[in-house]
């Protein structure tokens, strides 16, 4: 599969949605070490929500309006900085590829950048601030890389995985600067940051959705 | 998990339902159960609205009445409500005087907070923020911006909330708000973890003879983790770092909060708060305002917290105004 | 044991001490801390003296105040104040209008009290007694004069501090004291133990999914152990059985009082409310005066408690007045 | 020893100071079965600070006025159930040997005897309802044909304290009427009253002593 239409965006919620299912107690124990706890269920919590919004609305609803329910569902469901920041970002995904029928990969450019530029500019952090900004930047930047190079969709992502799994181990040796986090400084190093963490799931399991299809 | 629950899921909602059959003087807005706003507007008078998450009853919502507040959004347990729904309270509350809000310094509540006064903005509504940062445990002087938001907010609401009540101006509500945020200092100590409803274990583990100096009101890390002292020496080592940053002199005057976290005896904040007052005392320091009660809790936890406010004279006259909500009253001396 | 503690030997003294700092609404008579008395006696009134066991904060000393007592006789935790004590109170705050006493059915507290009332009359202070007996699960139907007094007391504090304050007669107040104890039925239900400071381990040992319905508020066991159910389930069964021995009708009005035994989060409170209501509603009964919080407490046990009273016309009144003690106001509606 | 006098007084307060030190956790553990566990604490709390004021006034006194002074303190010391009681028996045997500079079989029946009734007044319960009155009731009645029989002191009072603790264990097949525990009556069948316990301590201590100097 060398794009990715409405009806792959569903499927791709859904399977985002079963990850974080699995993933709700490693993230419930990630975030408890320097935060609150939270993150495991309010991902879980709104991308089932966001899965079950797509669902109902359909493909035919098209990308840019599918992700925009996305993110208005999770804003909704998940006002936790991570749910607001990730629904921030789909909404800025949304704008990014209106009008698109089928994602090639300098849509998903695109996407990643305008998903990036919106949680910096909501969330006020720079890379290298331990969040997850950390790892949306070498995505976009890796898919901008991978567009110019004319890399196909699902070898543009698995560089992009690549790349936001190396930035994710980065963030261990990085002091928090923001969140609740931020109030631990030294006990935050050697930590890899939970929101990164999201990021890197997000990305890999879009790689691995767009090859095994 | 000891608690009394139904489906954990519904927990906010049904707490909510029981605030609203028990206390007719608070309502909800937009068909939201979590946008909870006074049953009475006044016309003209500034409003307010704070929020944040739940589990720390009476903050943030149980300060909406007479005297204080006019609306707050109410989040999941520990969690941000969503901008929509504090939009929805500024919209309901705004009398035309413009709205401030008043919440603790954590990245999930500004975020939301913004992205509403955005809203509300569009709306031609004047919004301002006041965004409490007491606890001196969660940072550094000079990093006082990355402090966290707890008991202390209590200080902010009641002037705030006075000045508003006296017909002030959204600027001056707001000038009042913030040199009640600035001169307000919090420590906290905590000796044992709440439970999440949906989590349904301790957010923490400490030993049986173990305290947190300086935890936070979720169960985040504190400064130190020792051996439970006695009561006298654990208000010694808070009151320390009170002291320490700030400039209390002979003659002055203070308001004080000692709050139980959820699962602290009565019996225990008035020892606590015993030994407050003699340190007090013994600088000269006259404690004129004092509360000792729940304010900010964290469900169950065990533990208290010290919040001190450094009066002026118009400090003292808004936080001795009287005041009236479902879970404060104030009647003045 | 997790506790703000000195030295265990000096919790209560070390706790009114911290109180009297606080709340100098309240002074202590005959140079004894553990006799505390209102700071403004008001002439020809009737006195209202109540005395108990310490670790029940706010009850028994909390409710000394405007609208409500006038001296409480403290004891140690869980343990009667001496007769002298009791004594001494009523000789303070005797007005020459006589001095009601309201206090818990405990064998240790009316031996004391009987003994103080002897004394007194010795004095020429008239002295009546009302012993609060609301505790449904201490006694059978019929055995009433067994049962243990809970957090129902609260009532008939509210109901004799309001017609005390009104001028009535000592025999008048005691009247209404009295009907607002036959009136008055409690159902308790403890999750855990308590810690006595001086015993310093629980007071008994339940299992991490059970309750104990019926519990007493020294940890006194109760009706039955089981596995925790859900809240509605907990409530309907300690309403099931409060309405069993009452007769309340379609359109008649009640106050309800939840209370959290001191370690349960106010949230979960709000949740047992709500059922409350719906179950009242569902008979045609109307919730008129609501209070949900802590008003007797088992030091740090985690459970709650359901009061109901129910109001006539003169009750209404009385519960509807104003009061405001250090730990208790209410601005009249 | 066949008399007992106002010195050897101080010394039996202070015998049954450490015999209530030495039951403290027995008492606790007993009295929370169907009580509070404070029994164990107002108990030793009074007994020592009743031994202490003995010890401070001295056998000048004469025995009515340290018992007195017991009485007075214990009702300060410990006002708990049996706290009062204890102090109101003391009180009362006081009275009753008024004048006595040494107490022989039949002041020790009088002792007992006014002891008891102050119980029964102040407390109102009967004999069978399981409390401290069911083993007063033997000891005055014992100690009372004891006395017509011309028997000693010692032997007295060692067969007071046989008949005490039968009558404590007749207590276990009791339903108690009074106090704490009388809401659990059938939960209190089996055990033995706490009080009444307290009440066969007593007389064997002073059993003991008088036999042993
Ligand atoms: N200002 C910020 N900008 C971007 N990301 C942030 C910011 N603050 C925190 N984060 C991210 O949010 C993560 C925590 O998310 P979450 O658990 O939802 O926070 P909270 O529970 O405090 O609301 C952090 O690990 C970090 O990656
Ligand atoms: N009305 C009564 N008359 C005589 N003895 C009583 C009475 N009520 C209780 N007792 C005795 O008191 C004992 C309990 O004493 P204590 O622990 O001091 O009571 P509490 O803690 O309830 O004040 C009981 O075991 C019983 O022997
Ligand atoms: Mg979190
Ligand atoms: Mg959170
Ligand atoms: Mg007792
Ligand atoms: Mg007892």
């Amino acid at each position: 599969m060398q794009t990715l239409k409405a009806a792959d965006l569903i499927y791709l919620f859904k399977s985002w949605k079963d990850l974080f299912a699995e993933q709700r107690e490693f993230l419930i124990a990630l975030d408890g070490k320097v935060g609150d706890s939270d993150l495991g269920i309010t991902m879980s919590k709104s991308f089932a929500a966001a899965a079950e919004a797509l669902e109902a609305e359909g493909e035919a609803a098209g990308i840019a309006r599918l992700l925009r329910t996305a993110g208005a569902t999770m804003a909704r469901t998940a006002p936790s900085t991570m749910g607001t920041l990730t629904a921030t970002g789909f909404l800025r995904a949304s704008k990014a590829v209106e009008g698109r029928d089928a994602l090639e990969t300098a849509d998903m450019a695109a996407f990643w950048r305008a998903y990036r530029d919106g949680v910096a500019e909501r969330g006020k952090a720079k890379v290298g601030d331990k969040t997850l900004l950390d790892v949306l930047d070498p995505i976009a930047t890796t898919l901008e890389a991978q567009a110019s190079a004319g890399a196909p969709l699902s070898d543009a992502l698995k560089a992009a995985a690549d790349a936001a799994e190396q930035a994710l181990e980065a963030t261990k040796s990085m002091l928090a600067q923001h969140g609740k986090a931020a109030a631990f400084q030294e006990k935050t190093v050697g930590l890899q940051d939970a929101g990164a963490t999201v990021g890197a799931f997000l990305i890999r399991r879009m790689a691995d959705f767009v090859a095994s299809r | 998990m000891k608690k009394f629950l139904n489906d954990p899921v519904n927990f906010v909602d049904e707490m909510l339902e029981g605030i609203y059959k028990a206390h007719p003087a608070v309502t909800h807005a937009a068909g939201d159960l979590r946008c909870l706003v006074t049953a009475k507007t006044r016309p003209g008078k500034v409003g307010i609205a704070t929020g944040g998450g739940s589990g720390h009853l009476p903050t943030f919502l149980g300060f909406v009445g007479d005297g204080m507040l006019d609306g707050a959004a109410v989040g999941g347990v520990f969690q941000s409500p969503s901008a929509e729904q504090m939009y929805q309270v500024t919209k309901h509350i705004d009398q035309g005087a413009g709205v401030l809000y008043i919440y603790g310094n954590y990245t999930g509540d500004i975020i939301n907070f913004d992205m509403a006064a955005e809203l509300a903005d569009l709306d031609g509504i004047a919004v301002r923020q006041v965004v409490g940062n007491d606890d001196v445990a969660s940072s550094v002087v000079g990093e006082e911006h990355k402090r966290r938001g707890v008991a202390g907010i209590f200080f902010i609401y009641k002037t705030a909330g006075a000045a508003a009540a006296e017909g002030l101006s959204l600027d001056e509500v707001a000038r009042l708000a913030d040199k009640a945020r600035l001169r307000t200092r919090t420590m906290g100590v905590a000796l044992s973890s709440c439970v999440v409803p949906e989590i349904g274990h301790a957010t923490f583990s400490i030993g049986e003879d173990e305290m947190e100096i300086g935890m936070g009101i979720h169960g985040e890390p504190g400064i130190s983790r020792k051996k439970l002292a006695p009561a006298d020496a654990v208000v010694d080592e808070m009151m320390g770092r009170i002291i320490a940053e700030t400039d209390y002199k002979a003659g002055d005057d203070v308001a004080v909060l000692v709050n139980g976290l959820g699962g602290t005896p009565l019996e225990e904040l008035y020892i606590l708060f015993r030994r407050v007052s003699q340190l007090l005392e013994a600088r000269g320091v006259t404690a004129k305002h004092v509360w000792v009660g729940e304010f900010a809790t964290s469900m169950e936890m065990a533990g208290a917290s010290i919040s001190i406010l450094h009066l002026d004279e118009e400090l003292d006259r808004l936080v001795a105004a009287p005041a009236n909500t479902p879970f404060f009253q104030h009647v003045a001396g």
